[in-house]
């Protein structure tokens, strides 16, 4: 077809100790959607960024119709017509719909002032074009996830773009938003317009590609036609090895039951309209690993919050080893063996300003106090043993966690969680943004937990995990279980399709 | 993929009972929407039943006028604050604005020769003095991270510094100008009433329409409650948010110096040490006035009513004749109990709205 | 007694000739330390200035410096300058309790204190005590107010800060003359905490409560002068005897301006010229040659004599 | 974050050299991580070569003494900003504290009957009217979700009016006490000089050793630096973040009531107004201390530093004679530079971190 638009030539970046990325020529063709794959952390994010102004190579450059561009800003790059769509949904809540379309590019009318009603209508139509029934001025701290997303893909379309990066765009999307979308981007490129496509749904992505580029750790491993790959190809390039082999053989086991709720329903705490969690009734037994699959916004996160003690449930019961618990409490229920690993290690899970060492004892401190006073050589023992015991990679125990890699990162929350000495275990999305080796490490140390006896209950939204990590899973969908499977009962198509809410399924119960 | 996606059921079914319960609660919401107002509305009966003298229209002007110098320094406070800042240097800037106008008026030494700058040049150059100390305060911020906190406590001292070494810790006593070298007029500012109003409350209210349409139909309004909002969103979108940042301390030191203009003019002198403390009370009417101290959220009007509730509060306590001490402890449980509302307000929104979710979900069951 | 001598004839001149560094190389006569209050108070600046001018002249070395009315802050001042072993301290202290007990670790510390403007609730303690005479300045300027409104009509009283002795003390003293005329009647009594915008808003709201003022009674210059400014903007001045207390060049301008009647001058140079004296003559021979307790009367100033003054002082 | 893109050829060519860079940065954070005491010992130093008076025992006594005041609110105060709030209430506790101590030593009147105190009793309810002060800001902070500006804000002016009420404006003369009542006592805090120095620095130390332990050792400590840190990873580790959080305020009521007593009992007499903008001084030794606004950063040292460095500046300023109007502006400016110094100092570890993995990465390959 036609040469490239935009291209990134040996772009390295570098933050603090990480590399992003390491030498990658990238390219992305006028007309043609570009599909990039790659694990989490393997650069993706960061190479749009370059593309896009955001954030500068540390070596390397960008190359804008086959001549060096100079973007040291996101407006740079906005005036040469590149637009992305970034994958932390980045939109000013208190604003209206409108006002974050337009910001920092407002129409204005002759006197200098925002021209109100201009942007209302280009709004208007926007949202037409992306078929979302949504008022113009509604802020957009009223939208639920998925249409703040939209809202972010109206922002880029409204942009006249030559080349569209969308880092994303559909993870809080539901399927027919999907389609809607897919159809808008077949509208742009056959304008021309050079698409960049990053999704963790990798059938979705594959869908729309017309070329496939896969990163692995920062490098460039694959470049290929849509048209000549399938999923196994792409999922081998991007893992570098056989999947399988990450995920940990056991067989179930299951014990006397530790946690027992019924009826539980959560009304979502952002957003008290609705309902995050419907109703839910489960038992989770000693020695086996439960998985809870479900789209963005089913509830995952809330049951878990509600389990762990963060937000009051408003009805329901939970019993943990026949006591029931009270409404609310985290210290509580983690002295009483019931803790949670959050899905956002950044935001819930760690203190940056601490050391690796007081990050893990964190949670488990009552258990070193001795006469008013933490008991150094106590702390000190068990740090380093759980250090020890699940292959945290630190300098030691008084490097800053801000040193560690995201995987180690995420290991030291769970070792955190671990140092409590807990009965049961909630991990909501424990493999997110970790890297191939630490994701394969969480899970074997959840088998191995489990082997001792502890209840794991975890949630994922990759249904790879779901199908083959747990003894049992729970489909969540719109807040209500709708279906549970034993391991092998259920296949990717089945679940894709149980997990949209439409159908009832579910084989045990 | 071709389910339909059926809006969530809780959505589609109304119950009567919660719909009620929701609208009733939403009644509340606008009842403490307008908390500011209602506080104020609560003051001024109070003062009128209390005291004959109160409601009348010329002291509802003098405390009007009163109002104006706190209106216009919390005015450019809430561009600070809706930007997410705090701008502790004003009360200094309002003596340095002074010191500085009484120290030209005095005349300038140019060059062996004395030249008297005309009133005009006078006022320009003091609103120039506090956009310079708005500049250095909007440095620190963007250039040397320095929190806002520290960066204007600094030169709240350093501008306080400066007024007292300009002026010898002297008061400037006659500002009034002289016919003869051409710079008379000065005091209009204070002691003039255009259309029967004093001045002060027509700088106050074109400060007030001036800002207004700033945020509500420029550009750079949104930029700042984008900014305030959510800094990164902001940056990414293209927002030059150091820009922004340092144009609100710059307006805000601007506003500073036109309020130590003012109080010049009324007094027709310049004291060194006026304005301390004045920063506290720009902040109260803010805050009253229903922004977040965290940034983005808050409105001219709810401002000036925060400015009106402090003024109408310490006047009519005044013309009552409360005692000094009683008039601190009160305007502190004032405060505080103003921005309490608020949080009520917030809770009671979101006790409403889950009351109503629960309420749809059983009906739906 | 003190208060009509001359004797403080050279101390209008004083503030241009105190250029010179004091921090230089070893002077004979050693340390005499100037502590007062604010700095920005034109009365606390001329007293200031006299004392250095003249501790100068006598051949000491002198610090001035601030307690801005802060009790610890004075402490920790009269602290400095027995650290750097002053000769003797010149003070016009932060609050008559309060001030006892640094005054006495000075004294214990060998160094003499000569306290001038304000007094201390004991004595034995300072070597010297030279107050004006608040309570006599106050009555003084009363009787002249009372006169002015022909002893009748409706005032209004404003108050320093109401934490500072000297406030009470010239309200007393205002109120001892005035409550002898039944037809004086006080509308209200504010404090405007020294300040003259506080004055200023303060009289402008008591205005609004009643414009029928024939006078207004001000414990300084500077709330007078606020309260001034807020009469000639409501167009009353005319009609509205003001006076004050501190005899502040601003004020007597004011007075010769007509819109003033009078204030109480506080002879602030010539006490600490004579306190800078006797600290002399302590060092030199071990006394003062005078009674602890001295008080310097304050001398009216009307339009009569208003040309007769300068900084805090007669010319 | 964006501004280092010119560097990098020079680094690749020479991978050693980066390493040494990044070495010699590293040596120069340790010198920044200093720079409370370097800017310290820079006063120090030159205070030295301008005044003999400066460096002698006594006076480093008496200097140290007058910074224990400071250095006891600011070590309070240190606790609420680890957690990230601040407190404006500390000036008025010291003048309510005062307040409180002088009714009581004058008795108090129980129904008709006056009982006089005795001095450790007294001692124990002006620290219980602190600490009562602290658990309002406490409880407007965790319960009603004011924040933390704003409801100390406001408590700064209701504990000054309770001051001003309580004594009605007047100071308290004689705290000295009456053998024949038993109260005697009180102004040993002041003037008393176990094992030769002044006990106000003893409680200095003792309260920073407790202090120090209390961060270092015990589960309060790791508690607040977690909820400073991030407080809803602290929430989710089963930290009682509404508990720590209402601690920290009570404990710098405590200490702004200790810094009370200690100023009534050295000058045996208490005024209401003591302790104004005590609360700006308080917050500025524990950023030039190196603490973070935002929370989760700070030290006993580097605030005991900080106090140092004001105190010292004072105390120097005065000995050199330098002009009330210089000291004002030398301290804003101190406060600025001590901070954009540790801005400089983030900046450069940023740069030698990065510098470091270009190294690393170069032997890999
Ligand atoms: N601002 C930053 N500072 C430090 N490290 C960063 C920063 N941004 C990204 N990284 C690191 O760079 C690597 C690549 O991150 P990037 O966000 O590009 O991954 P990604 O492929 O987009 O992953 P995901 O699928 O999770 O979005 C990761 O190791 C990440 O931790
Ligand atoms: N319909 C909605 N309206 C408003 N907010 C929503 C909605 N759906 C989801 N959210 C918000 O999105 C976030 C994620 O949703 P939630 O935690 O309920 O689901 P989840 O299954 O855990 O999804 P994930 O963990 O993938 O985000 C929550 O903070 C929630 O408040
Ligand atoms: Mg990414
Ligand atoms: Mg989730």
């Amino acid at each position: 077809m036609s040469g490239p638009v935009l291209r990134a030539c040996a772009v390295t970046k570098v933050y603090g100790g990480t590399h992003a990325l390491k030498g990658v020529d990238f390219a992305v063709a006028k007309g043609r959607v570009t599909a990039l794959f790659g694990e989490n952390g393997a650069g993706k994010s960061t190479l749009m960024k370059i593309l896009a102004g955001i954030e500068q190579p540390t070596t390397g450059h960008v190359e804008l119709d086959g001549r060096q561009a100079r973007l040291v800003s996101s407006r740079d790059a906005a005036d040469q017509g590149i637009a992305i769509i970034h994958q932390e949904l980045s939109l000013c809540p208190n604003l209206s719909i409108t006002d974050n379309l337009f910001l920092a590019r407002e129409l204005r009318t002759t006197y200098g002032a925002v021209d109100r009603r201009a942007q209302r209508e280009r709004t208007l139509a926007v949202l037409r074009t992306l078929e979302e029934d949504l008022d113009p001025d509604t802020p957009v701290a009223d939208l639920r996830l998925g249409q703040q997303q939209i809202v972010e893909i109206a922002r880029a379309l409204l942009q006249d773009t030559r080349v569209l990066i969308m880092d994303e765009p559909t993870s809080a999307l539901t399927a027919p938003e999907v389609e809607v979308l897919f159809k808008v981007i077949r509208d742009l490129t056959a304008r021309g317009v050079a698409v960049v496509y990053i999704s963790h749904h990798l059938d979705e992505a594959l869908d729309i590609a017309d070329d496939v580029v896969v990163l692995r750790d920062g490098t460039l491993v694959a470049t290929a036609e849509a048209a000549e790959v399938d999923l196994r190809w792409i999922v081998e390039q991007m893992v570098g090895r056989d999947q399988d082999t990450l995920f940990p053989d056991r067989a179930a086991q299951a014990g006397e039951p530790v946690l027992d709720l019924r009826e539980l329903v959560v009304t979502d705490p952002a957003n008290p309209d609705r309902l995050a969690v419907s109703g839910v009734t489960l038992t989770l037994r000693a020695g086996e690993i439960v998985g809870v699959y479900g789209l963005m916004g089913s509830g995952r996160t809330e049951l878990l919050e509600a389990l762990a003690g963060r937000i009051t449930p408003a009805s329901g019961e939970i019993v943990l080893a026949g006591e029931p618990l009270a409404p609310a409490g985290i210290r509580d229920r983690i002295q009483r063996g019931l803790v949670l690993v959050p899905e956002d290690r950044q935001r819930d899970g760690l203190v940056q300003t601490m050391t690796v060492g007081e990050n893990l004892s964190l949670a488990g401190l009552y258990q070193y106090v001795r006469r008013l006073f933490v008991s150094a050589a106590r702390e000190g023992e068990a740090v380093r043993r759980v250090i020890a015991d699940i292959t945290v990679k630190t300098s030691g125990a008084k490097a800053a966690i801000g040193s560690l890699s995201g995987g180690n990162q995420q290991k030291v929350v769970i070792g955190k969680a671990l140092l409590t000495g807990p009965r049961v275990l909630l991990l909501d999305e424990p493999s997110r943004g970790v890297d191939v080796g630490a994701k394969a490490d969480i899970f074997q140390l959840m088998a191995e937990q489990a082997r001792r006896g502890l209840a794991v209950l975890f949630t994922t939204s990759e249904a790879e995990e779901a199908l083959h990590i747990p003894d049992r899973l729970l489909v969540l969908a719109r807040g209500a279980v709708v279906g549970e499977y034993r391991r092998g009962e259920i296949d990717r198509e089945e679940l894709m399709r149980v997990s949209d809410g439409a159908t009832n399924g579910g084989a045990v119960r | 993929m071709t389910s339909t996606a059926s809006r969530p059921a809780a959505e589609t079914a109304r119950p009567d009972r919660a719909a009620a319960t929701a609208r009733r609660l939403s009644l509340l919401n606008v009842a403490f929407e307008l908390r500011a107002f209602i506080a104020l509305a609560v003051l001024i009966v109070v003062f009128s039943v209390l005291s004959d003298a109160f409601l009348t229209v010329p002291n509802l002007i003098t405390m009007t006028k009163h109002v104006a110098i706190n209106g216009v320094i919390a005015l450019g406070m809430l561009l600070v604050i809706l930007k997410g800042g705090i701008d502790l240097s004003v009360g200094s800037i309002v003596g340095l604005s002074g010191v500085v106008a009484g120290e030209l008026l005095g005349g300038l030494h140019v060059g062996g020769v004395i030249a008297y700058p005309p009133v005009w040049v006078v006022i320009v150059l003091c609103v120039a003095v506090g956009m310079a100390v708005g500049v250095i305060n909007g440095i620190l911020v963007t250039r040397f991270n320095v929190a806002p906190f520290i960066a204007t406590l600094g030169m709240l001292y350093v501008a306080r510094g400066a007024a007292m070494l300009i002026s010898n810790g002297a008061t400037y006593p006659n500002l009034g100008g002289n016919p003869a070298l051409g710079n008379t007029g000065f005091e209009l500012l204070g002691s003039g009433r255009p259309l029967g109003l004093p001045t002060s409350i027509w700088i106050m209210i074109a400060l007030a329409v001036v800002v207004t349409l700033l945020l509500a139909k420029s550009p750079f309004g949104r930029w700042l409650y984008a900014t305030g909002g959510n800094e990164r969103a902001a940056d990414l979108s293209g927002v030059p948010i150091r820009r922004v940042k340092t144009i609100v301390y710059v307006i805000s030191g601007a506003c500073a110096a036109v309020a130590g203009l003012i109080i010049a003019s009324e007094l027709t002198s310049a004291a060194p040490q006026a304005g301390e403390t004045y920063e506290l009370n720009a902040i109260a009417a803010v805050v009253i006035g229903g922004a977040a101290l965290s940034g983005g959220r808050g409105t001219v009007r709810g401002t000036l009513v925060g400015a009106f509730v402090i003024g109408f509060l310490a006047d009519g306590l005044v013309i009552l004749g409360v005692s000094t001490f009683w008039q601190i402890l009160i305007k502190g449980a004032v405060i505080i109990l103003a921005v309490m509302l608020d949080q009520g307000q917030q809770r009671f929104k979101r006790r409403g709205a889950a009351a109503a979710a629960v309420a749809a979900s059983k009906k739906h069951d | 007694a003190c208060g009509s001598g001359g004797s403080g004839g050279s101390s209008a001149e004083q503030p241009a000739t105190s250029a010179s560094a004091s921090s230089g190389g070893a002077t004979a006569g050693g340390l005499i330390a100037i502590i007062t209050p604010s700095h920005d108070n034109p009365f606390f600046k001329a007293e200031a200035e006299a004392a250095k001018a003249q501790a100068e002249k006598l051949g000491y070395q002198t610090s001035v410096a601030s307690h801005d009315d802060d009790p610890n802050k004075q402490s920790e001042l009269i602290d400095a300058a027995i650290s750097r072993q002053a000769k003797a301290i010149i003070l016009d202290n932060a609050g008559a309790d309060a001030s006892i007990g640094p005054v006495r670790k000075a004294a214990q510390g060998g160094i003499p204190v000569f306290l001038i403007d304000r007094e201390i609730n004991a004595t034995g303690v300072a070597k010297a005590q030279i107050v004006s005479n608040n309570s006599q300045g106050a009555q003084l300027v009363a009787q002249s107010f009372v006169e002015a409104m022909k002893s009748k009509g409706n005032y209004v009283e404003l108050v320093g800060k109401e934490s500072d002795t000297n406030a009470s003390v010239r309200s007393k003293g205002f109120a001892d003359v005035i409550s002898q005329y039944p037809d004086m009647k006080p509308v209200a009594k504010e404090s405007a905490n020294w300040d003259q915008q506080e004055a200023f808003t303060k009289m402008e709201t008591i205005i609004q409560k009643s414009r029928d003022i024939q006078g207004v009674i001000a414990g300084n210059d500077t709330m007078a002068l606020g309260a001034v400014a807020a009469l000639k903007a409501a167009g009353l001045l005319k009609k509205v005897v003001v006076v004050g207390f501190d005899g502040s060049p601003d004020a007597i301008a004011a007075i010769k301006a007509g819109e003033m009647h009078a204030t109480a001058l506080q002879p602030a140079a010539l006490g600490a010229t004579s306190a800078v004296d006797q600290a002399d003559q302590f060092i030199k021979t071990g006394k003062t040659g005078k009674d602890e307790k001295q008080s310097i009367d304050c001398e009216l100033v009307t339009a009569d004599n208003a040309d007769e003054f300068g900084v805090f002082a007669r010319k």
